[in-house]
């Protein structure tokens, strides 16, 4: 289930440094489908981040998956959000709860960017994601 | 064990054992260590403000110490970790009081929190709604009413109360059903008499008839620790200094819905979503409400605060409170020429008395001749004491770091007071 | 002697040697001598909230520890001790603005003393009236004026401003003459560049036309001192957490006649003559507008912290602070690359700069890798960052104990972010 | 000139504990005839105590000298305002700043009762007897 994040960030866990660690992020930021400037509206900006973060969290109605898209306009916060759309899409609601990002960001050195601070738009999209799975499942 | 001390006037004076450690508490709080006039100090003045226990003290030093950054702004480690124990707290107050974090906002006391329900309300109020307040009331609970009022045309109407300053609850229900009141304030415990309010009654038959219940928890927050959800008020609020924790800080608990649909009280920075010359979009609640630096040492330290508190079960200090209150309600009683207006039954722990006609003034100043630290006045109710027939009083308010040698030395030295007064 | 380092493009970059005993200093500030990310702090967001002073935290533990009580309230030795101490710091305040004591309100920070004079001012602004207010104002010098012109319908206009963010200002006296201004409301200087604004002619031109001027000293309080009678606005708003003391404190200064005719913005105890249960009579300034218990710690700290700085002459301050930033920007205009947008002339000592087309969140982020404190954002001036035409910038802002070492450290690791950016 | 202050403050001077020392003060009070009835008006009252204080000071304009009047509905206040009449009553303006209470109640051992606490009206007076004394002087 986390075989594509596993990957995708084998690079940032082989970081020897913690500098290494952020080109790999900014890398990873790079590989991430910026989102067409049609999606790019104010209704997805994610609230009080002071860098933008757009985010849509959808589940596909036909396979019972869930579909994350979202940009930003820094690159260390696309390379974050890289790593969630790795860590969650193509997941059903089952999967989404066994899934623990705040674990998983922790391994990787980065869980200060799951602070409550809104400084990121990370720890919503989390937040929103684990919630419409919950939902689903009800 | 219960020790009988006195059983003249057929009032019971008893002492039961504690099983709370009242030593190491009072250990903890080093205001509580100290003399006064060349006498221990009596702390009796709680209600106005608690001591504050060690680790308190600490952890507000330590946030200067290590720690100190602006919270929700910099992107750099100091104010992310500052931000994240200053979240914290209002997660660790949320628990407290059994409600959401998004349901908790920080103001600077009970009192900024009144203002901004208070203010925040405007728009909801019509010429045609009744507030109803009561005559227990902290100037606090009561004067942003009056401003609210004039601003709309709304009606106050003022909730019955019997001639000893406790409330008939059929009455009040009687009251509340024929005002069809859309808002109604009123306090979980009177900070003058300490006597505590029949809520659960009140706010069921309010709501029931579709008004908004602000509840004044300034005197109850730490006493009764009330459980929100349960309780069942669309508002509440409280002040960090006489929780135990620090001056400046204080908050509101506001049912998410309507706290979130309460226009903004004070504007400017963090709370907007977007901002051009002329117009700014909000954000949602509790940012919306939080514009400007916070006290984010104050809301650290406040942490700290509930932590010690955590530490007891609540029943534990109530019943100790209890206790050393019933002793000294009792003793106090067996005075001649005392009038005690506090009931017994249902007290957070407050006594509010005169001796004969002398002055409240006088009395206090006295017994801190002798170390003991009460209040004398009006206590920010000017009129319950109209209601009451005074122009004042002293008031004498425990909190569970007092215990019966308090209450032995306040009896004492009020009785060398009465000595030199008569 | 000067030491110059380097004298390509034509700029010379000069270390003047300081008389400032800036170890001592230093040393003073415990926060300052740590280490994030195994590199030593580089503090460099004083523009959100200086560190504070060893005098100051031990202030606050002794206040709690030894002299914890409510003031203006209880009769007894810690309420009067707490009392004196709190009014002595209002009378301290004072003499660092040249004002008088009945001037000062206590606030729990600037953006609280905006939102009072311009909730205050309601009952004097009419549909008729101008609101000058500026392109650089922080939000909490913004949105109380919105709020204000669209509760009377009165009209904002903005300052013009150069493209660059500085002030002409012939330019703004001429547009002060034409709009003919109610009121003024303009920062003492940006807190996002640091520019120092021309106040004295502006102040002048405004109030001979009759306008109310209404100054936001938040970031020029402690950088520029300013003695508030001969700059002779009307009121003034500062924050202690900018000036070396604790959160959760803040302050209004205002002309009396002015201040006492604001209608008080928050209601409730101790600001009151009298109060029944349907009305209250108000007291006079400061009294009205300081209901509710105020952060009695915060302010006696407060204290110490302006006995702190009180040791030094301001101008040792200044100059200190001026030799480290002139040396900032100075090298941080050499780099390739940078884009500077504080101006070096008439700046309280804060670096407002982009790298390329960088995200300075991202630069910021790197920064903090190397121990080096720095904001990234809107800095709460939307407008301004428009009117720059960029969507936020690093900020980079100075206090007197910084040093040239950390302007060192701070290139150094900005050079190194470029690195691994590029 | 502080002749009378000195008899009447003699009590309090030589009292040897603070109990004694607040006997004296109320028995002072006590010979201090309260205010005439129609004088106890709320324009009268110091703001802002929590005990009722009237206060009048007046300059007697025959004899260039100062007219202080009060009263207090407690016996302590009422007490400290007899020192304060019998320290100012009758004196001219250029006697009256020659006064200096803070130092007498220093003396006394009663400071506290002049703090900035609103709770008596005593500082009020003498800062307002002082003011007027200026005043005349001008
Ligand atoms: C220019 C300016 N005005 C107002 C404020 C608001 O101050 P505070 O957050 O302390 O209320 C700030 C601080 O961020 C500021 O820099
Ligand atoms: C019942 C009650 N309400 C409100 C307040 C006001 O609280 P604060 O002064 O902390 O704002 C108090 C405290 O004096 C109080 O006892």
């Amino acid at each position: 289930m986390t075989n594509t994040f596993n990957k995708v960030s084998e690079s940032i866990r082989n970081a020897s440094v913690w500098q290494q660690k952020y080109r790999e992020i900014m890398l990873l930021g790079k590989t991430l489908p910026s989102l067409l400037t049609a999606l790019k509206i104010d209704d997805a900006l994610v609230p009080g981040c002071e860098s933008k973060v757009w985010m849509y969290v959808e589940f596909d109605l036909t396979e019972n998956v869930l579909v994350v898209a979202g940009d930003s306009d820094t690159r260390i916060v696309k390379g974050l959000l890289a790593l969630i759309l790795a860590l969650y899409n193509g997941l059903t609601p089952e999967q989404v709860l066994q899934v623990n990002a705040y674990n998983e960001f922790e391994k990787l050195g980065l869980i200060s960017h799951l602070s409550p601070s809104r400084g990121n738009g990370i720890k919503a999209m989390v937040e929103k994601i684990q919630t419409m799975a919950k939902q689903k499942l009800i | 064990m219960a020790t009988i001390l006195a059983n003249n006037d057929n009032v019971d004076i008893t002492m039961p054992e504690l099983k709370f450690d009242i030593t190491r508490v009072r250990h903890d709080f080093p205001t509580l260590n100290q003399s006064i006039n060349a006498c221990p100090l009596v702390y009796l003045d709680s209600g106005a403000t608690t001591q504050k226990p060690q680790c308190v003290i600490d952890t507000t030093a330590k946030f200067y110490t290590d720690e100190n950054a602006n919270v929700h702004r910099g992107r750099h480690t100091l104010s992310e970790n500052a931000t994240i124990q200053y979240e914290n707290v209002r997660a660790q107050t949320a628990t407290y009081f059994g409600v959401n974090s998004n349901e908790i906002v920080w103001t600077k006391g009970a009192t900024e929190a009144i203002n901004l329900v208070a203010n925040g309300l405007r728009k909801q109020v019509t010429a045609n709604d009744t507030i109803i307040i009561t005559p227990i009331e902290h100037h606090a609970n009561l004067v942003p009413w009056q401003v609210l009022a004039q601003q709309t045309g709304a009606k106050l109407a003022a909730m019955p109360l019997n001639k000893d300053g406790t409330f008939d609850t059929e009455l009040c229900l009687k009251f509340i059903k024929k005002q069809k009141p859309a808002i109604v304030a009123i306090s979980h415990a009177s900070n003058a008499l300490g006597n505590i309010t029949d809520l659960p009654a009140i706010i069921e038959c309010a709501k029931s008839l579709g008004a908004i219940v602000v509840v004044d928890g300034a005197q109850s927050a730490m006493h009764l620790k009330p459980n929100l959800k349960i309780l069942d008020c669309d508002f509440y609020v409280f002040s960090a200094h006489k929780m135990i924790g620090p001056t400046g800080v204080g908050g509101l608990y506001g049912r998410y819905e309507l706290l979130n649909a309460l226009t903004p009280y004070q504007t400017g920075g963090e709370m907007i979503q977007t901002v051009t010359l002329y117009e700014s979009v909000y954000r949602d609640a509790p940012a919306k409400f939080e514009s400007g630096t916070p006290n984010i040492a104050g809301i650290t330290a406040f942490g700290a605060a509930l932590s010690y508190l955590s530490q007891f079960r609540h029943a534990e200090i109530f019943e100790h409170e209890q206790a050393v209150f019933n002793y000294a309600h009792s003793r106090l009683a067996k005075i001649d020429g005392i009038y005690l207006y506090s009931s017994i039954k249902n007290n957070i722990g407050t006594l509010c008395f005169n001796y004969k006609d002398e002055h409240p003034f006088d009395l206090a100043t006295l017994l801190d001749g002798y170390g003991v630290a009460v209040r004398a006045g009006h206590h920010c109710t000017q009129p319950l004491m109209a209601h009451l027939g005074i122009n004042g009083s002293v008031r004498a308010s425990f909190a569970f770091y007092n215990n019966y040698s308090d209450v032995d030395k306040f009896i004492d030295a009020l009785q060398a007071c009465i000595a030199i007064l008569d």
